[in-house]
């Protein structure tokens, strides 16, 4: 099929892309002052200058820039990541232990944003210009302008400490041995806070992107068409309307992609949240290069198969799209 | 000591209450000790790496004293007191000390626990990778183990400092078979360490917490009583105190607590509060001055910004009382050993800012039309929130005197470099602390020797004071208490006066537990030490 | 004669405030009767088309019947609930509407938009239904029914989904057919072949349709019934011939005058002046969209020979597609060409950059299509009229000076040079890019569909302006047309093309009386209201 | 335009914006003369709730809340007009390049500009604002880095739709150079666009600001809702007037600048007003 061999293209596409961001991460993070053997010199007290000079060279810092983007490269394209120094681990394990929570959090936070969203925004076109179409539409600007952090200090001030109905922070509660079923009830009740932190700005955003997609398709040929075929108004929203409306936002969402990981980085430091964000921040301020450049390069692939799955969504739901 | 001059982040807000504090347990345990239970501790930042062995930040001992353990341990008066030693002699001329080990020790590993050990760990590791090996044990020429229970320590010339700094902390006993042969940087070991505390490692999720699980085979009978330790990783401050509240986690050590947030945790019918724990680490603020710069090299203008400096606002209000003044390049922690004076130049004279401008003055730096006589930067310290708070307020209080302070903040490697190899800086704002002993905590911040280019957190400033060198230096050697306070306080006197820096607050930590968490700090290390008797109410 | 199907009985439709008149339709009158095809005629704004939507209750929002009835078996549908109208909707009255690629939902299959019908208003189970779906599909003659169900509406071409939608209205075989110009989208032989499948159907069923249009020529070819719609209000009706043929009401007198005739005028025979602007084997593709679509590029112009001769006026003529508007466009040196000569004045100006061509650029103007978009929304329209000359040097006072007298030349008050273009009317944006044109004083020409988007009465106006103006000055003129009628009206010469390529040229008279091309010959076959055309007198001034 | 702006004015939520900024603005104005002082001036006792003497309370330090919002302003204002001006400019030029010249120019700038969205924002802006060390211009510059793709793609997609216009062929025709096309036609012609959406952007950038700050990434001489939203964070529960006014400064000027944007956008967009 046509169709899915333009899948196939986009996926071609995302190669050099990807590529792209490896080189450019590279060299920009490489244009930062600092060493970051000095760093962790730093760490360990009053270190001799032959013992930093040690950790340089275990860590390669002492090579030419050159070698050192060729190894990376050459060792990026084998999935290894280098090693962090910093957290003497592997920066691709540091970075696959840390990627399930994120992807867990993104995820939720993502879907159910674009599902209230798009629920809120149909909702708020059906009674344009009526009261339930201004509480969502007030709700939503101030969702729009709320700081992230700002709103997760406010839920855990709310709903931790003074109500005491969730756990302040954390993927789970460590030490109460919870399995299967129970565990996941326990770590969902940790995602409730900053799921809701990092997605209300999100459902906002969608809120808005499908009311005004709903009110334009509202005006469209087809839909008088179906009316004049005797199809119910209910019908015609939900088998005509919607799919053409979602479109706009399932475009949205994958433009959105990339600053979601962004949102998380506040949200995981507010939350304790064990995810990419946390780990990307510690690395920016200790000057971890690796663990950096793998975190950069994760959260592009990231973004790259969101991007993806979004175009394989619109493909699947819009028929026009062909190579 | 290691945990010398470690600018720790936690640090900042707290000290010097605790020498005054009675060495009394701070809780009476009124009921007998429960068995079994998971505590929580809340350790901040999370460690980068449980190489204790190589690596001093202070963030890594709250998890690894849990499973390595020293040859000694201190009693409230810093007094040491057995741990994997059972006994010790030191020789007349202090250059040689004989230690008897612990017997029927076992390695998590099950291997036994013999002197072997002892050596390979102060030999081969302490002295070759832990970054304070070469001042802790400089003097150590060699380990003899003439049979597997008893150490011989041979050293070149006596070492009174040598003795309080053998805990786990400083200086732990690692398995000999684990390491050998392998480059102990790279040791699988370093972040699944093998000891023979009371606990052993568990795992360590990365973001999220450690655990440590109880040693059913722990030498000390009876012990450790807890089942498991967690040590949670939360990098909010608010997140922190609020996981405390809601009974999520048990103990806070450290800076792990916002100081703005201590009194209303103390409020709290269900948490506690001890400023004890901290007997080794007491911790000073200081201000580091470029003595490279002209207008730094002025005695007068050094002076002058001392005077300037409020030390009880920052007390009040940025440390919110937590904390003292200091007075000088000792910490008042040093009065039970008699190294402390307060006789020395006092800044905080009721005219001090007419002293001040007066020094300016005379210094040559009259006001410019606008009130400016100069203006300079301040590095903010980039490990915590508080040091940009105290870096606002030495903007204004420096601008009482005419010095327009204009704050740099840069992330850590960039300040490091700035102020360490570059020499970049006018003003620096680090954290210290002292350790058990002067010469592991505040010697390298002043001999000119220290003065050593791409070395952190030594004599940056530039001073060189002939006088100073040759008093630190008897001082090293001195056995005699009486006649070391003596050259101590002699330093100091001349210390404040060239006022190479300024000193400006002891900190006092304070620890945050929950009441159902009993017997934890019961040593003057506190967090450094083993919960070996910690238990939890029901 | 036959039996009521609907009667509209002083149907009145309000208008929101603020709207240029209260009514959109006022007091309509009109039957209509099994088996006939009535057809609403008028222009662009007469209402006809909220008429035909407020029977079906589809009017847009804010627009409401105000009076009247609409009485449709036995029922007055103004009255009934939209619940009860739906099931009217697609039952017993049938939609069709101008332009199929909207109408028609964009992710949803023919098959399925069609059986949609079915599920609405019958129990038919999905096999019976498909099996219905592509039974009317080859009704409306469509090939390979069951993949065409398949398809989706861009996978088909115009005249193929104008007959899926067909194919839906007529699914249920409806009372009633509302055609809402249907085939005004459409190039002129599919809109033939559409009519007659109205027809033809319309004929099988004894179905009543409602036809609206503005095109005398469809009415000729279709109507039963004439209507027609003034401002909302019905000037005149009755059978068409009679209306056709001997109108009564000046309006529609006045309309039928502005209808191009297909018929060649009496016009001087001069002498051929020399060659202006010549295309020597202009050649050019676009390549198609998407990144891997290899070797499906398509071939605009294929080697065009033409030649403008001074003084005269040649036409170009195709339908969409056929590189008409590509052959102006690279004459004018708007668009590079792959390969071949343009030559202006026996110079070639193929390769010249920007700057090289600007001299040449004044010799040669151009005028568009769409009075909306060929003025820039932010200029006046004295700057509009004075850039040209300012940008070839003229102190811009005396250029913006010459722009009223141009305003004067095209018909307009010189007052509307302050103005900005929003504020004028489509007849006269045209007439103020005229006078854009004319500004540079040029030698040549082009206007492409300069009359295609306005109404027909204004439609001769600006054509009588342009012989008028082109005369007076003394021009050659390169005109692009699809509509035929317009063709013989105003040039000299015609050049039929299609697929890139000219087929036919010749004289005006030459291509009319004797066309050799089968294209030519279709598209003449095509034409609207052919016979009728003809057959009027010439009259009616 | 005149038009555009009546149609403004009938828009109730956007002048409630527009008077939000407003008084925004006479703060950012009245800020010397209401707290001479300045912000970081230690004018009373350490977290003192808001009283008659301290209209919003005192922070960890004795400064005065209100004297931090007042100069805040300044702040936010100047660095979320400031980098939305330099993403519209740089995205303008960009997106202006890439949709006048098409061909080989335009896919690759589309293809960079892509780049830049896929790259995680935010993540860039905090590595940037660590490279160049923080300052109000380090932040200015990340804020400018990571916003510009949008307007680019904006201004792209305008250019390369009013490029297919007829008005354009007509002044192509005339002999209009390159030049007069983009700064007589194009660029005013889409000027309704680039400014309702560019006003959006202030509102985005002031969010960046905040969140940059709240990580500890703002301009330490500069006083800024950012800066005390981070400063007030270790105080919230006991002190919670030090965060909680700078932050609902911080959501009416974005809600209110969000109103304003919407509001321009509906009245000077031509395509949402044709709906």
């Amino acid at each position: 099929m046509r169709r899915w061999r333009y899948f196939g293209y986009r996926l071609l596409f995302a190669l050099p892309v990807v590529f792209g961001i490896l080189v450019l991460n590279f060299f920009l993070i490489r244009l930062a002052p600092g060493d970051a053997a000095s760093v962790l010199a730093g760490e360990s007290g009053a270190a001799s200058p032959e013992y930093t000079e040690l950790l340089r060279q275990k860590f390669g810092l002492d090579r030419p820039v050159i070698e050192q983007f060729f190894l990376y490269i050459a060792n990026a394209l084998r999935f290894d990541l280098g090693f962090s120094f910093r957290n003497d681990a592997p920066v691709s394990e540091l970075i696959l232990a840390r990627l399930g929570p994120t992807l867990l959090l993104m995820l939720a936070a993502f879907s159910l944003a674009v599902a209230f969203g798009t629920l809120l925004g149909v909702l708020a076109a059906v009674a344009r210009n009526s009261w339930r179409d201004a509480v969502i539409s007030v709700a939503t600007l101030i969702c729009y302008a709320t700081p992230v952090f700002w709103l997760g200090l406010m839920l855990i001030v709310v709903f931790s400490v003074n109500l005491a109905w969730l756990p302040t922070s954390g993927f789970e509660d460590i030490g109460q041995g919870y399995e299967g079923w129970e565990r996941g009830v326990d770590i969902a009740r940790h995602m409730v806070m900053p799921v809701a932190a990092l997605g209300l700005f999100y459902l906002a955003l969608y809120t808005r992107v499908m009311r005004a997609s709903m009110l334009e398709q509202t005006g469209m040929d087809y839909v008088v068409t179906a009316r004049a075929k005797g199809q119910s108004e209910g019908r015609i929203m939900l088998g005509h309307m919607l799919r053409n409306a979602f479109l706009p936002v399932l475009t949205m969402a994958g433009v959105q992609a990339g600053n979601l990981i962004g949102g998380s980085v506040v949200v995981e430091t507010v939350f304790g949240w064990p995810g990419i964000g946390t780990l990307a921040f510690n690395a920016l301020q200790s000057r971890d290069l690796n663990l950096l450049l793998g975190i950069f390069f994760i959260s592009a692939c990231l973004v790259v198969a969101i991007n993806l799955i979004v175009e394989a969504l619109t493909i699947a739901l819009d028929p026009r799209i062909q190579a | 000591m290691t945990e010398s001059m470690r600018p720790s982040r936690r640090a900042l807000l707290s000290s010097a209450v605790l020498a005054t504090v009675g060495p009394a347990q701070a809780q009476a345990p009124a009921r007998a000790p429960v068995r079994g239970g998971t505590m929580v501790m809340i350790v901040n930042p999370e460690p980068s790496t449980l190489a204790t062995y190589a690596v001093s930040a202070g963030n890594i001992p709250p998890v690894t004293t849990q499973i390595y353990e020293g040859l000694l341990t201190y009693d409230w008066e810093i007094r040491p007191q057995p741990m994997l030693a059972k006994s010790w002699t030191v020789s007349e001329d202090g250059k040689t000390i004989t230690f008897q080990l612990q017997e029927g020790v076992t390695f998590h590993n099950g291997q036994p626990f013999t002197s072997a050990d002892v050596q390979y760990s102060f030999m081969e590791i302490a002295k070759k990778v832990n970054p304070n090996g070469p001042v802790i044990l400089a003097e150590l020429q060699s380990v003899d183990t003439p049979d597997p229970m008893t150490a011989v320590f041979n050293l070149a010339n006596p070492a009174p400092y040598l003795m309080v700094s053998l805990s786990a902390n400083n200086i732990p006993i690692v398995c000999k078979s684990v390491f050998e042969g392998t480059q102990p940087l790279q040791n699988p070991s370093a972040n699944r360490p093998v000891g023979t505390g009371p606990f052993k490692f568990g795992e360590w999720n990365r973001g999220q917490f450690i655990r440590l699980d109880r040693n059913e085979r722990y030498w000390k009978p009876g012990l450790p009583l807890l089942n498991r330790i967690i040590a949670r990783f939360i990098p909010d401050a608010a997140t922190r105190s609020a996981a405390l509240e809601t009974g999520e986690a048990h103990y806070a050590a450290y800076s792990a607590v916002n100081a703005a947030d201590i009194r209303r945790m103390q409020a709290n019918p269900i948490l506690g509060s001890t400023t004890q724990g901290y007997g080794t680490t007491a911790a000073t603020s200081v201000l580091e001055f470029n003595m490279r710069r002209p207008n730094l090299a002025k005695k007068e203008v050094r002076q002058a910004i001392c005077y300037a400096i409020d030390r009880q606002f920052i007390v009040d209000n940025i440390l919110h009382g937590f904390g003292k003044p200091a007075t000088g390049p000792l910490s008042s922690v040093f009065t039970t050993q008699g190294f402390y004076t307060d006789q020395v130049r006092r800044f905080d004279v009721p005219d001090r800012l007419e002293i001040a401008n007066r020094l300016m003055d005379e210094a040559g730096f009259p006001r410019g039309a606008n009130g400016v006589r100069m203006s300079l930067f301040l590095e903010i310290n980039s490990f915590g929130e508080q040091w940009l708070r105290q870096g606002e307020y030495l903007k204004q209080a420096l601008g009482q005197i005419g010095i327009n302070l204009t704050l740099r903040s840069e992330d850590t490697a960039t300040w490091l470099r700035r102020c360490y190899t570059d020499y970049d800086f006018d003003i620096n704002e680090p954290f210290y602390s002292a350790g058990a002993d002067p010469v592991v905590g505040v010697h390298r911040h002043y001999v000119s020797s220290a003065i050593r280019r791409g070395t952190t957190f030594v004599n940056n400033k530039d001073y060189r004071s002939p006088d100073v060198d040759r008093l630190m230096d008897a001082a090293t050697r001195e056995i005699v208490p009486a006649r070391r306070a003596e050259l101590y306080h002699e330093a100091q006197r001349i210390m404040v006066e060239d006022s190479p820096g300024a000193w400006l607050c002891e900190v006092q930590y304070v620890t945050i537990f929950n009441k159902k968490l009993q017997n934890h700090t019961n040593r003057p290390l506190g967090t450094y030490s083993a919960f070996d008797r910690a238990w939890l109410e029901r | 004669m036959s039996d009521v199907v609907l009667t509209l009985d002083n149907l009145t439709i309000g208008l929101p405030k603020g709207a240029d008149r209260a009514a959109a339709v006022s007091g309509l009158n009109l039957t209509l009767r099994a088996g006939e095809v009535t057809c609403l005629i008028g222009e662009s704004g007469s209402g006809k088309s909220l008429a035909a939507r407020a029977i079906l209750g589809l009017l847009p929002p804010r627009v409401t019947v105000t009076g009247g009835a609409i009485a449709f078996d036995g029922q007055d549908l103004t009255r009934l609930t939209q619940k009860q109208l739906a099931r009217i909707r697609g039952d017993r009255i049938g939609m069709i509407f101008q332009e199929p690629m909207t109408a028609l939902n964009p992710l949803h299959s023919i098959g399925r938009q069609i059986g949609e019908v079915l599920a609405i208003h019958t129990a038919m189970g999905a096999t019976a239904r498909r099996a219905r779906v592509e039974k009317l599909l080859a009704d409306v003659h469509l090939p390979e029914p069951s993949r065409i169900a398949r398809s989706y509406p861009h996978q088909l071409s115009g005249g193929q989904r104008q007959r899926a939608m067909i194919a839906m209205a007529l699914a249920l075989d409806p009372k009633l057919l509302i055609a809402d110009e249907p085939t005004t989208a459409l190039d002129v032989t599919t809109q033939a072949q559409i009519l007659r499948l109205i027809h033809e159907l319309q004929r099988e069923h004894g179905t009543a349709v409602l036809f609206i249009t503005h095109d005398f020529g469809v009415v000729a070819d279709i109507a039963d019934q004439v209507a027609v719609l003034r401002q909302g209000e019905m000037v005149e009706s009755g059978p068409r011939d009679a209306v056709l043929n001997a109108p009564q009401h000046p309006y529609t007198k006045a309309l039928l005058a502005a209808v191009p005739r297909l018929a060649v005028p009496v016009r001087p025979v001069e002498a051929q002046g020399l060659v202006v602007l010549e295309s020597i084997g202009a050649r050019k593709s676009y390549a198609a969209k998407g990144w891997f679509a290899r070797g499906r590029a398509t071939r605009a112009l294929d080697g065009v020979d033409v030649q403008l001769h001074r003084g005269e006026t040649l036409g170009l003529v195709g339908e969409s597609g056929s590189g008409k508007s590509t052959l102006a466009r690279a004459m004018t040196r708007l668009l590079a060409i792959d390969s071949g000569e343009i030559i202006l004045n026996g110079e070639s100006i193929t390769q010249l950059t920007t700057k090289a061509l600007r001299p040449y650029r004044q010799k040669i103007q151009m005028i568009f299509q769409d009075p909306y978009a060929s003025l820039d929304p932010r200029q006046r329209i004295v700057d509009v009229i004075a850039e040209g000359p300012i940008i070839h040097g003229a102190v811009p006072a005396e250029a913006r000076l010459r722009a009223r007298d141009l305003l004067r030349l095209v018909g307009l008050d010189p007052s509307a040079a302050e103005r900005f273009p929003h504020e004028f009317s489509g007849g006269q944006r045209q007439r103020i890019g005229i006078a854009r044109a004319l500004a540079l004083q040029p030698e040549v020409l082009v206007a492409d569909e300069p009359v295609s988007a306005l109404d027909v009465s204004v439609q001769a106006q600006v054509l009588d302006l342009l012989a008028d103006i082109k005369a007076k000055l003394g021009l050659s003129m390169l005109f692009v047309t699809h509509d035929l009628r317009v063709a013989l009206q105003i040039c000299d010469r015609i050049a039929v093309m299609q697929h890139g390529a000219i087929v036919e040229l010749g004289t005006a008279t030459a291509i009319f009386t004797a066309p050799r091309h089968p294209y030519t010959k279709a598209l003449f076959a095509a034409v609207p209201g052919a016979s009728w055309n003809q057959s009027i007198p010439a009259a009616a001034e | 335009m005149g038009a555009g702006l009546k149609r403004f004015a009938r828009n109730r939520m956007a002048l409630l914006g527009a008077c939000v900024i407003l008084i925004v603005v006479a703060l950012t104005i009245m800020a010397p003369f209401l707290f001479p002082a300045g912000a970081f001036a230690l004018v009373g006792p350490a977290l003192q709730p808001p009283s008659a003497r301290f209209w919003l309370g005192t922070d960890a330090l004795g400064r005065d809340v209100a004297a931090g919002v007042a100069e805040g302003a300044r702040t936010s204002l100047l660095i979320g007009m400031s980098a939305a001006m330099g993403a519209v400019v740089l995205g303008a030029v960009i997106g202006g390049l890439a949709g006048y010249c098409r061909g080989a120019v335009d896919i690759v700038l589309m293809r960079i500009t892509e780049f830049f969205q896929t790259i995680p924002a935010f993540l860039l802006a905090m590595l940037l604002v660590v490279i160049l060390s923080p300052s109000v211009l380090s932040v200015i510059i990340a804020i400018t880095a990571v916003s510009w793709p949008g307007i680019a793609r904006l201004v792209r997609g305008e250019f390369v739709a009013l490029g297919g216009r007829e008005f354009i062929l007509a002044s192509a025709g005339l002999g209009a150079s390159g030049p007069r096309l983009v700064f007589v036609h194009l660029l005013p012609n889409c000027l309704s666009s680039i400014i309702a959406v560019g006003s959006l952007l202030v509102a985005t950038a002031i969010l960046l600001e905040t969140g940059l700050a709240f990580l500890g990434l703002g301009d330490p001489n500069v006083m800024s809702w950012g800066l005390q939203i981070s400063a007030g964070r270790v105080s919230l529960r006991a002190a919670w007037w030090v965060c909680t006014f700078p932050g609902i400064a911080i959501l009416l000027t974005v809600l209110s600048i969000n109103l304003v944007g919407d509001g321009l956008n509906e009245a000077l967009n031509p395509r949402l007003r044709e709906r």
